[in-house]
C-alpha cells in the first residue's frame, strides 16, 4: 500500500474510526454514552475533513470542517444533553436484544456497502476514494440503528449519525458539496434538531415516556 | 417587475409576517391575499415563460422552464384555494375547541413557509438546493401535521418526520453521487449541481454511478412521493393533520417530490442506456398502485382512505413517467394536475363533512346530501372523478396512460386495470353510503367555503371534455423536456 | 331540413336534451314546471330524433369531428345505419317514457324533481352520444356518463339501504365492464395507437388478438346488457329505480350494449371466427333460460320484469351468435336473417318492456305496493293500465300478432337453417338450441301470465287496493304510445324490416329486402313464401272477424243475457282473496321441476307450529359460486397486504432499508 | 287471392266449424263403446252447444271484461288455426298467413287468454288450472317445435302447405325420422288437447284437472264457445297430424270439385284418428301432474332423436 499517500492513509484511518464509532453506537444501550459517541463521530469527521482540506487545498472544506465541528460535535450533542436532562431520561436504557446478531448484520452491511461502492471508488481519482464505501457503511449502520431502537432520542441520534455518514461521503467522494448546499443542509439539520426537541416534550406530555413503542396506534392491520 | 421574485416573495414575507402577527384578526385575510398574490405572480410568470421561453433568476440559481412553471402555477393555485377553504374551516375548528389561537398562527405562518419551500424546490436550478428545500418542506409540514397535539397526531408527525427524514437522507446520498459523477465531467466549478449544466452533459455522465445515484434518489424522494413500500408515513400524516394540510400534502407535496424524481430521471436517462430509470419507476408505480388498491378496502377513516387513494394515483403517475415518451409524459403531467385538483377538492369536501358530523369514521358519516347537498354532491362527484369516471379529466389522463401502456407494455395493462377496479369497488362502496342516506347532524357555526370544491371540479370536468390548445401546447412542451 | 345533415340534427337533439336537463337544474323544486313542461319537451326532442334517424336509414354514413376531447383525439362522430336504428329506438321509446314521466314524477320522492330531470335527460343524451361516437375516447366518455347518470337515477330513493346497495352493485359492474371494453378497444388498435374506429377497422388482427378483443367486448358489453354471469346488478337496479327509469334502462340502455357488441363484432372486427358465434349462442341460451326461470319465481313485480329483460337479452345474444356463425361461414343471407332478428328483437323488447315497466309504475303509485302477493284485481280499478299492459304481456310472451313474436319467428327461422352449416358438430347441436329458445319463449308466457294475472286479475288481495285509481292522462298517453309501437311492430313486420335492412346490409353486405319486396307489404317471407311466411294482418283480421262475427251471431241467434252471482268454484264456500294462488304458489311447479337451478331457502310449516307459516326465498347461485368467492379473495388479498401498515416505525424503516439494499444489489443498468 | 279462393277458404272454415264437434262426439262415442258404456249420440256436442247458447250467462261478481272477452278470442284463434292447417287443400289463401311456428303461436295466444281468464275470477281452482295449463304449455312447445323441425328439414320449409306438398307429391320415400316425430307429435297432442294421460276431459272435481279447472266459472254462451274452441283445437291438431304424417289425398288447388272430393277422405282419416285416440285414452291411466314433465320430456327426446336421425341418416346424398 505504499502507493497510497500519507494523507490518504490518515483519512482512511479517520474513516475507519468513524466506522468503528458507528458500530459502537449500534451496540450502545444507554443514552448519554450514545450522545457522546455521536459527538466523537462528529469530531473525527471534522478532523478528517480538515485533513482533506489541507491535503487538497480546498479552502471551502475548512469552512465545512468548522461547521461540522460546531454543529455535530458541539451544538447538537449539547442540545441533546440538555434535552436528556430536561426530559429526565438520562437513565433510560434500551432493552436491546441480540446485540451480537445486530453486529453480525452490521458486518454484512459493511460488506454490501463496500461492494456497492467499489465500482465508484475505482472511477474516483480523489485521494479519499476508499472512504466512500465506509461512508455508505456508516449510513447503513445508522439506518440499522434507527431500526433497532425503541426510544425516541437514540433514534434521533441514529438519524443524525446518518447525516454524518452523508457528510463523510460528500467529502470523500467529491471534496464537499457547493457551499450554499452545505449551508442549507446544516440549517436543515439544525432546524430539524430543534423541531425534534420540541417534539420530545410534546411526546412526553402525551405519552409519559419517550418510548416509541407507545406510538403504534395508527395502523391498518 | 419580476414576477418570479414576487412569487417567491409573497409566501416568504407573509410567512414571516404571520409568524409575528398571526394572531391578529386580519391574519386569515393576509393568508388569502398572500396566496392570491402568489397565484397571480405565478400566473403572470407562466404567461411570460410560455411566451418567451425558459429563463434564469438570481444568476443561475433558479431556472424556470415550461415544466416547472406548470408545477408552480398548479401549486400556487391549489395553495390559493386551500387558503380560501381553510379560513372558515379553521374558524370552525377553533369554535369546536380543537385549536387555540397560537396554533392558528403557527398554522398560517407554516402554511406560507411551506408554500415558499415548495415553490423554491420547484424553481431551483441547483439539485442540492432542491434537496434542501425538500427537507425544509418536511420540516414545515411536520409541525402542521401535529397541530392538534393529540397522541395520534403526534405519532403521525413523528413517523412522518423520521421516515421522510431518513428517506430524504438517502436522496442526499444520491445527490452526492450525482455531484460526484458530474464533477468528473464539469470539473470542480460549482456548476456540477446545476441542472441546466447537467442536462447538457447528461450523455457523458458515468452510467454506473448514475445508476446508484438514481436508486438512492428514487428511494429517497420516492418516500416523499409515497411509493410503496416507502409510503407508510403518508396515510397517518394525512389522516391526523388538519384537513387543509392533508389537501396540500396530497395535492402538492407529493407532486413536488415526484418532480424532483423527474428531474433526476432526465439525467439518469441521458446517462444510462436501456431505460433503467424508467423500468425502476414502472416497477415502483405498479407495485404502489396494486398495494394501495388493496389497502383501500379495509379503511375506516375517511381521510386515511383518500390518502391511500393519493398513493394509488402517485403509483399511476410514476408508472406513466416510467414509460416515458411524449404521450405518457403528457398523460403523467395531466394526471398529476387532475389528481391535485380533484384530491384537494375531495379533501375540502371531506373536511366540511367531518366537521359537520364530528367524526372521521366513515361508518358514522351518513346522509351528507341531506346535511348539505353541496358538500354531498361535491364529495360524490369528486370521488367519481378520482375514480376515473368520465367525463372527468382523471379519466382523460388514465385513458392516455392505459392506451399507451397497451401499446408498449401490454403485460402491465391487466394489472393496472385490476387495481383500478379494486380501488373503485373499495372507495365507491364506502363513499356512497356516506353521501346518501339519512342523518341527524347539526349545522356549522361558520358557513363552509364551497367555491374551491366546485372550482376544482369544474376545471377537472372541463379538462375531461376539452383541453384548451394553449394548455395542450404548454403540456406538450413540458412533456418534451422530460424526454 | 335538406341542408341540415342528419348527424347534426341528432347532435342537436342530444344538446337539446342536455339543455332541458340544465333547465331542470335551474328550478329544482318546481315540480309543475319540470314535469309538465320539461318532460314533454324532452319527449318532443325524442320524437324528432326518432324521425330523423328513421329518415336517415338507407343513406351513406355521415361523419363529424367535434372540437372537444383529447388533444390528439377529438370527438369523432359517425352516423351510419346501425347507429340510426338504435337512435330511432332511443327516440321513439323515450317519447313514451318521457310523456309518462310528465305524469309520474312528483314531489317528496327522493331526489328533487329538477335534479332528476337533469339526470334523466343527461342519461338520454349520453345514450345518443354512445351511438354516435366514432372513437374510443368519445365512446368511453359517453358510455360512462350513461352509467353515471343512470346510477344517480337508480339511487333516487337513496334513503333505503338496499337501493344504495343496488346502485353500488350496478355502478361497480358497469365500471368493470367499461374496463373490459376499454381493453378491447386497446387490443383492436393492434398497437397502432389509433383509437378512431376507422383506425380499428383498418387493422388486420391475428386470430388470437381479434378473439381476445371479441371476448373482452362480449364480457364488457355483456356486463351492461346483463348476460350471464355478470347479470346480478340487473335484478337489483331495475326494481330500485323509479319506474320510468327502469323502463329506460331496460328498454333502451340495455340495447346500447347490444349496439356496442354488434359494432365491435361485426363492424370493427370484420372477420369473425365461427366459435365466437358458438360462445355468444351458448352464453345467450344460458342467460335466456336463467333469466326466464328466475323471472317466473319472483314475487316482486319489477324484479320479475328485470329477470325477463335478462331473458330477452339472452335471446338477442343467441341471435347474435347465430348471425356470427353464419357470417363466419360466409352464409350471408342467413346471417342477414339472424341479424334482422337481433335488430327486430331490440326494437320489440324496447317497446314492450318499457310499457310493462311503466305499467308497474302506475300500479306502484296507485297502490304503494310492489309485491305481487299484495296486489290483485286491479283491472277493475285501473282498466286503462290493465288493457294497455296486456298488449305488452302478449308481446312479452312472444305471441302473435304482436311484436315479440316477429323476432322470435325470425330467430327460429334462422335456427332452421343451421343444419346447413359445414360443420358436423354445429349442425347437430345448434338445432337443439332452438328447442331451448322455444322453452324460454313458453316459460316467458308463464311469467307474463303470472305478472298480469296476479296484478290485474283475481280478487284484490289487500283492502287498500280498493282505493286504487287509474293512471292520469299523461301516464295513459305514454303507455298508449308504447302499446301502439308494440302493435305496429307486430303487424307491420315487412315495412319495418325493409327499413332496418339498411343496417343489416351495412354489417353483412347483404340484406333481406331483395326477396321480400316481391311479396308485398303484408307478407313476411324472408326467404320465400314456400319456405316460410307470416302475415300478421291476416292473423289479426281473422281473429277479429271471428270475434266480431261470433259475437254478433250469438247475440242475433240467441241472446246476450247476463246474470251476476257469486263465483261457483265447484261449490267451494270459502272464497276469500287468500284462496287464490300467491305469487309463490303460482310458480311452484317451476321451482319443483327446475329445482337445481335455484338456490332456495324454504321453511315448511309443521303440525306442531304455534304460528305455522311457509316461506321460500330464491337466490342466485352465481352469488355464491362466483361473486362471494371473488369478494372473499379480494378481502384476503387486502388482509395480507394491509399487514404492511402494522404501525411500528422500526418495521417501516426496515422496509425502506430493505428496498434500498435489494435495489442496490439487484438493479443494474 | 281471388274470390274463388276466398270462398274455398271460407268453405274450409265452415267445414271445420261443422266437423269439429262431430269429431269430439265420435271420440266420446268410441270411448263409451270401449268402456262398455252406452254411447251418447254422435250429435251430442251439437245439442250441448245449442243448449248452452240458449242459457243465460251467469257471471261471478269478480269477473272482469277480460273474462267475457276471452272466449271469443280463444274461439277466434282456433278458427284461424283451422283455416291455416290444410284440411281440404294446400293452396288456400290463408295458408301463407302462418307457418307451423306461427301456428304454435296461435295456440299459445289462445292458451294465454284462457289461462288469464281462469285467473280472473280469483278462485282457488281457477288459478290452479291456469298455472297448470301454462306448465303443460311450456313443456309441450319445445317438443312440438322439434317435431316441426324434423318435418321442416325434410321439406326445407316450415310452411304447412309446402310440407304437405313435398311429402305427398314427391316420390315415396321412407323417413325413419318421421316415425319418431310422429310418435312425439302424438304425445304432444294428447297433452295439448287435455286428454288422458295428462288431463281428463270427462271429469270435474278432481284436484288433477287442468282444462276443466280453467273453465269452471264459465257458463252459457261463453262456455259454449270454449267447448267449441276445444273441439276445433282437437280438429286442428288432428288435421295437422294428418297433414304432416299422412298427407296423401290433400289436393293442391282451390277448385270446388277437388275440395268436395277431398272431404270423404278427410272424414275417413279423422274417423280412424278419433278411434285411435279413444283407444289410447282408454288403455292409459291419468297420471299425476308432476309426471307430466317426464311424459313430455319423452316426447321431446323422441323428437330430437327424429331430428338427429334425419341429420345423420337422411342427409347423406
Amino acid at each position: 500500500m505504499s502507493a497510497v499517500p500519507f494523507s490518504a492513509q490518515i483519512i482512511n484511518l479517520f474513516a475507519s474510526v468513524i466506522l468503528l464509532l458507528a458500530f459502537a453506537m449500534l451496540g450502545q444501550r444507554r443514552v448519554m454514552p450514545l450522545i457522546n459517541l455521536f459527538a466523537y463521530q462528529g469530531l473525527v469527521l471534522a478532523m478528517s475533513t480538515a485533513v482533506v482540506a489541507f491535503t487538497t487545498h480546498q479552502h471551502h472544506l475548512y469552512w465545512s470542517a468548522g461547521l461540522t465541528l460546531l454543529l455535530k460535535a458541539l451544538l447538537l450533542p449539547w442540545i441533546l444533553h440538555r434535552l436528556v436532562r430536561r426530559l429526565n431520561v438520562k437513565w433510560d436504557v434500551e432493552s436491546l436484544i441480540a446485540i451480537p446478531t445486530t453486529m453480525l448484520v452490521g458486518v454484512g452491511l459493511v460488506i454490501v456497502a463496500f461492494n456497492v461502492a467499489l465500482p465508484i471508488s475505482q472511477l474516483s481519482n480523489t485521494i479519499t476514494r476508499g472512504t466512500l464505501g465506509i461512508a455508505l457503511a456508516t449510513v447503513m449502520l445508522a439506518f440499522l440503528m434507527m431500526i433497532t431502537r425503541t426510544k425516541a432520542i437514540p433514534q434521533v441520534v441514529g438519524f443524525l449519525a446518518m447525516e454524518n455518514g452523508l457528510f463523510l461521503a460528500a467529502t470523500s467522494a467529491t471534496y464537499g458539496m457547493p457551499m450554499v448546499v452545505e449551508l442549507g443542509i446544516a440549517l436543515d439539520v439544525l432546524v430539524g434538531a430543534i423541531i425534534l426537541g420540541v417534539f420530545f416534550f410534546q411526546i412526553r406530555e402525551q405519552f409519559d415516556s419517550l418510548d416509541i413503542r407507545n406510538m403504534e396506534k395508527l395502523k391498518d392491520s | 417587475m419580476d414576477f418570479f421574485i414576487l412569487m417567491l416573495g409573497f409566501p416568504l414575507v407573509s410567512g414571516l409576517l404571520l409568524t409575528v402577527f398571526g394572531e391578529r384578526a386580519w391574519a386569515p385575510n393576509l393568508n388569502i391575499v398572500a396566496s392570491l398574490g402568489t397565484f397571480l405572480a405565478s400566473a403572470l410568470l407562466t404567461v411570460e415563460i410560455v411566451a418567451y421561453g425558459p429563463r434564469f433568476a438570481f444568476g443561475e440559481m433558479f431556472f424556470i422552464d415550461s415544466l416547472n412553471v406548470f408545477f408552480v402555477s398548479l401549486t400556487a393555485f391549489v395553495g390559493l384555494t386551500t387558503s380560501i377553504f381553510s379560513s372558515p374551516y379553521m374558524k370552525n375548528e377553533q369554535e369546536h375547541g380543537r385549536l387555540s389561537i397560537p396554533r392558528l398562527r403557527l398554522y398560517k405562518s407554516m402554511f406560507q413557509l411551506f408554500m415558499f419551500t415548495m415553490l423554491s424546490a420547484l424553481t431551483t436550478n441547483n439539485l442540492g438546493v432542491l434537496w434542501v428545500a425538500m427537507e425544509a418542506a418536511t420540516l414545515t409540514t411536520v409541525l402542521l401535521v401535529s397541530l392538534y397535539r393529540t397522541p395520534a397526531s403526534l405519532e403521525a408527525a413523528w413517523k412522518y418526520f423520521i421516515l421522510c427524514g431518513v428517506g430524504i437522507a438517502q436522496a442526499l446520498f444520491g445527490t452526492i453521487l450525482l455531484y460526484f459523477a458530474a464533477e468528473r465531467v464539469l470539473g470542480e466549478t460549482g456548476n456540477a449541481l446545476l441542472w441546466t449544466h447537467l442536462v447538457e452533459v447528461k450523455g457523458q455522465l458515468e452510467p454506473t454511478i448514475m445508476a446508484l445515484s438514481f436508486i438512492f434518489l428514487l428511494v429517497g424522494y420516492g418516500t416523499k412521493v409515497g411509493l410503496a413500500p416507502l409510503h407508510n408515513w403518508l396515510p397517518d400524516a394525512h389522516a391526523e393533520g388538519p384537513t387543509p394540510v392533508s389537501a396540500v400534502l396530497s395535492g402538492l407535496l407529493l407532486n413536488v417530490a415526484l418532480y424532483a424524481i423527474l428531474r433526476c430521471k432526465v439525467l439518469a436517462d441521458g446517462a444510462i442506456p436501456g431505460g433503467f430509470a424508467g423500468n425502476l419507476m414502472m416497477g415502483f408505480g405498479l407495485f404502489t398502485l396494486v398495494t394501495a388498491a388493496f389497502f383501500l378496502s379495509r379503511q375506516k377513516d375517511i381521510k386515511r382512505m383518500f390518502a391511500y387513494s393519493s398513493i394509488e394515483h402517485m403509483g399511476i403517475v410514476t408508472f406513466a413517467f416510467g414509460m416515458g415518451g411524449a404521450v405518457a409524459n403528457f398523460a403523467g403531467l395531466l394526471h398529476m394536475t387532475m389528481h391535485s385538483l380533484t384530491k384537494s377538492a375531495i379533501f375540502f369536501a371531506v373536511g366540511h363533512a367531518t366537521q359537520k358530523t364530528g367524526t372521521q369514521l366513515m361508518e358514522d358519516i351518513r346522509g351528507l346530501i341531506k346535511i348539505n347537498p353541496v358538500i354531498g354532491w361535491g364529495l360524490m362527484l369528486g370521488t367519481l372523478a378520482i375514480l376515473g369516471m368520465p367525463p372527468f379529466g382523471v379519466f382523460a389522463s388514465e385513458f392516455m396512460i392505459l392506451t399507451h401502456a397497451m401499446k408498449y407494455h401490454p403485460w402491465a395493462t391487466p394489472i393496472l386495470l385490476t387495481a383500478l377496479g379494486v380501488a373503485f369497488a373499495a372507495i365507491f362502496g364506502k363513499v356512497q353510503p356516506m353521501v346518501f342516506g339519512e342523518t341527524h347532524a347539526k349545522p356549522l357555526p361558520h358557513a363552509p367555503a364551497i367555491t374551491p370544491v366546485f372550482v376544482h371540479l369544474s376545471i377537472v370536468l372541463m379538462i375531461g371534455l376539452y383541453i384548451p390548445p394553449y394548455l395542450t401546447r404548454w403540456f406538450h412542451e413540458a412533456a418534451r423536456m422530460l424526454g | 331540413m335538406s341542408d341540415l345533415l342528419s348527424i347534426d340534427a341528432l347532435l342537436i337533439a342530444a344538446c337539446a336534451w342536455f339543455a332541458i336537463g340544465l333547465a331542470g337544474l335551474l328550478a329544482p323544486r318546481e315540480t309543475h314546471f319540470v314535469s309538465k313542461f320539461l318532460f314533454p319537451a324532452g319527449a318532443l326532442v325524442g320524437l324528432l330524433a326518432g324521425v330523423v334517424a328513421l329518415n336517415f336509414l338507407g343513406q351513406a354514413p355521415q361523419v363529424a369531428v367535434l372540437a372537444i376531447g383529447l388533444p390528439d383525439l377529438p370527438f369523432h362522430l359517425r352516423l351510419d345505419n346501425l347507429t340510426a336504428i338504435f337512435a330511432m329506438l332511443i327516440g321513439f321509446v323515450s317519447v313514451g317514457i318521457s310523456i309518462f314521466g310528465a305524469g309520474y314524477f312528483r314531489e317528496g320522492e327522493g331526489t328533487a324533481p329538477g335534479l332528476l330531470c337533469l339526470e334523466y335527460h343527461l342519461f338520454l343524451a349520453s345514450m345518443l352520444m354512445v351511438l354516435l361516437a366514432d372513437d374510443a375516447y368519445a365512446f368511453m366518455v359517453a358510455w360512462e356518463s350513461m352509467a353515471l347518470s343512470s346510477f344517480f337515477l337508480v339511487t333516487t330513493n337513496h334513503q333505503h339501504a338496499e337501493i344504495r346497495r343496488a346502485g353500488f352493485l350496478y355502478l361497480l359492474i358497469a365500471h368493470v365492464g367499461a374496463i373490459a371494453i376499454l381493453l378491447s378497444f386497446g387490443v383492436m388498435t393492434g398497437g397502432a395507437g389509433d383509437y378512431r374506429f376507422d383506425g380499428m377497422r383498418a387493422q388486420q388482427l391475428s386470430p388470437f388478438w381479434s378473439s381476445a378483443a371479441y371476448l373482452l367486448a362480449l364480457f364488457g358489453f355483456g356486463a351492461k346488457a346483463g348476460l350471464l354471469p355478470v347479470h346480478v346488478w340487473l335484478p337489483e337496479a331495475h326494481p330500485a329505480a323509479p319506474s320510468p327509469v327502469s323502463a329506460m334502462m331496460s328498454g333502451v340502455m340495455l340495447k346500447t350494449a347490444i349496439y356496442g357488441l354488434l359494432r365491435v363484432s361485426f363492424d370493427l372486427l370484420h372477420t369473425p371466427l365461427w366459435w365466437w358465434g358458438v360462445v355468444a349462442l351458448a352464453v345467450g341460451l344460458a342467460t335466456a333460460l336463467f333469466g326466464v326461470l328466475y323471472s317466473t319465481v319472483q314475487s316482486d313485480m319489477k324484479r320479475l320484469l328485470a329477470y325477463s329483460s335478462i331473458e330477452n337479452i339472452g335471446l338477442i345474444a343467441v341471435a347474435i351468435g347465430l348471425a356470427l356463425i353464419f357470417h363466419a361461414y360466409r352464409m350471408e343471407a342467413l346471417a342477414a336473417l339472424a341479424m334482422t332478428a337481433v335488430l327486430y328483437h331490440c326494437l320489440a323488447h324496447a317497446g314492450f318492456k318499457s310499457l310493462l315497466f311503466l305499467a308497474t309504475g302506475s300500479v306502484l303509485h296507485a297502490t304503494k305496493e310492489r309485491s305481487l302477493g299484495k296486489l290483485g284485481g286491479l283491472i277493475h280499478r285501473m282498466p286503462w293500465v290493465a288493457w294497455l299492459a296486456l298488449t305488452g304481456v302478449i308481446a312479452g310472451a312472444g305471441l302473435p300478432p304482436l311484436s315479440g313474436f316477429v323476432s322470435e319467428w325470425l330467430l327460429l327461422q334462422g335456427f332452421l337453417f343451421s343444419p346447413g352449416l359445414p360443420h358436423p358438430w354445429l349442425n347437430m347441436v345448434v338445432p337443439v338450441g332452438a328447442a331451448l329458445v322455444v322453452l324460454v319463449a313458453a316459460l316467458a308466457g308463464f311469467a307474463m301470465v303470472k305478472f298480469f294475472g296476479i296484478i290485474f286479475l283475481g280478487q284484490m288481495r289487500e283492502e287498500n287496493l280498493k282505493e286504487a285509481h287509474d293512471a292520469g292522462w299523461w301516464e295513459r298517453a305514454g303507455l298508449a304510445w308504447l302499446a301502439l309501437l308494440t302493435v305496429l311492430l307486430g303487424v307491420l313486420p315487412t315495412t319495418v324490416i325493409l327499413r332496418i335492412d339498411a343496417a343489416t346490409r351495412q354489417l353483412l353486405g347483404t340484406g333481406l329486402t331483395d326477396r321480400m319486396r316481391e311479396h308485398g307489404w303484408w307478407m313476411l317471407a324472408p326467404i320465400s313464401p314456400e319456405r316460410a311466411s307470416y302475415q300478421p294482418l291476416v292473423f289479426l283480421a281473422v281473429i277479429a272477424a271471428s270475434v266480431l262475427l261470433g259475437r254478433w251471431l250469438v247475440r242475433h241467434l240467441y241472446h246476450g243475457r247476463v246474470r251476476r252471482t257469486q263465483a261457483w268454484d265447484c261449490g267451494y264456500y270459502f272464497q276469500g282473496p287468500r284462496a287464490q294462488d300467491t305469487a309463490e304458489g303460482f310458480s311452484q311447479p317451476i321451482r319443483r321441476i327446475f329445482e337445481p337451478m335455484f338456490r332456495m331457502e324454504r321453511h315448511f310449516p309443521t303440525a306442531r307450529d304455534e304460528q305455522p307459516y311457509y316461506s321460500v326465498k330464491v337466490e342466485d347461485h352465481f352469488w355464491h359460486w362466483l361473486y362471494l368467492p371473488v369478494a372473499k379473495l379480494a378481502e384476503r388479498m387486502s388482509g395480507l397486504i394491509i399487514r404492511l401498515q402494522g404501525g411500528r416505525i422500526a418495521i417501516y424503516l426496515l422496509y425502506s432499508f430493505l428496498t434500498l439494499i435489494v435495489l442496490l444489489l439487484v438493479a443494474r443498468p | 287471392m281471388n274470390i274463388i279462393g276466398l270462398l274455398a277458404q271460407l268453405f274450409a272454415i265452415a267445414l271445420a266449424l261443422f266437423l269439429a264437434p262431430l269429431l269430439t262426439g265420435w271420440v266420446n262415442q268410441c270411448r263409451a263403446w270401449l268402456q262398455s258404456r252406452t254411447a251418447p249420440p254422435l250429435l251430442q256436442p251439437y245439442y250441448m252447444l245449442h243448449k248452452l247458447f240458449n242459457k243465460d250467462v251467469v257471471l261471478a261478481h269478480g269477473a272482469s271484461s277480460l273474462f267475457r272477452f276471452a272466449p271469443f278470442i280463444v274461439f277466434g284463434c282456433m278458427v284461424l288455426a283451422c283455416a291455416i292447417v290444410p284440411t281440404l287443400s294446400t293452396d288456400l289463401p290463408f295458408a301463407p298467413a302462418a307457418d307451423t311456428i306461427a301456428l304454435v303461436g296461435v295456440f299459445g295466444l289462445a292458451r294465454i287468454f284462457i289461462a288469464l281468464a281462469a285467473m280472473d275470477v280469483g278462485t282457488s281452482f281457477g288459478s290452479l288450472g291456469g298455472r297448470r295449463e301454462m306448465l303443460i304449455g311450456f313443456l309441450a312447445e319445445p317438443a312440438l317445435l322439434m317435431v316441426i323441425f324434423t318435418t321442416a328439414l325434410i321439406s326445407q320449409s316450415t310452411s304447412v302447405a309446402t310440407i304437405v306438398e313435398t311429402l305427398a307429391q314427391r316420390e315415396f320415400a321412407i323417413y325413419p325420422s318421421l316415425a319418431f316425430a310422429g310418435v312425439a307429435f302424438t304425445f304432444v297432442s294428447f297433452a295439448e288437447n287435455a286428454r288422458v294421460p295428462v288431463d281428463n276431459p270427462a271429469t270435474h272435481l278432481e284436484l288433477t284437472m287442468i282444462h276443466e279447472a280453467m273453465i269452471l266459472e264459465y257458463s252459457g254462451r261463453h262456455l259454449a264457445l270454449l267447448e267449441w274452441a276445444a273441439s276445433l283445437k282437437l280438429y286442428a291438431y288432428s288435421c295437422l297430424g294428418l297433414a304432416l304424417f299422412f298427407p296423401w289425398g290433400i289436393p293442391n288447388g282451390d277448385s270446388f270439385p277437388a275440395l268436395l272430393a277431398a272431404i270423404p277422405l278427410l272424414v275417413f282419416k279423422l274417423a280412424i284418428g278419433g278411434s285411435l285416440l279413444a283407444i289410447i285414452e282408454t288403455v292409459n291411466a291419468k297420471m299425476r301432474i308432476f309426471r307430466a314433465p317426464e311424459y313430455l320430456g319423452t316426447a321431446f327426446l323422441l323428437a330430437v332423436l327424429g331430428l338427429l336421425v334425419r341429420l345423420l341418416l337422411e342427409t347423406r346424398v
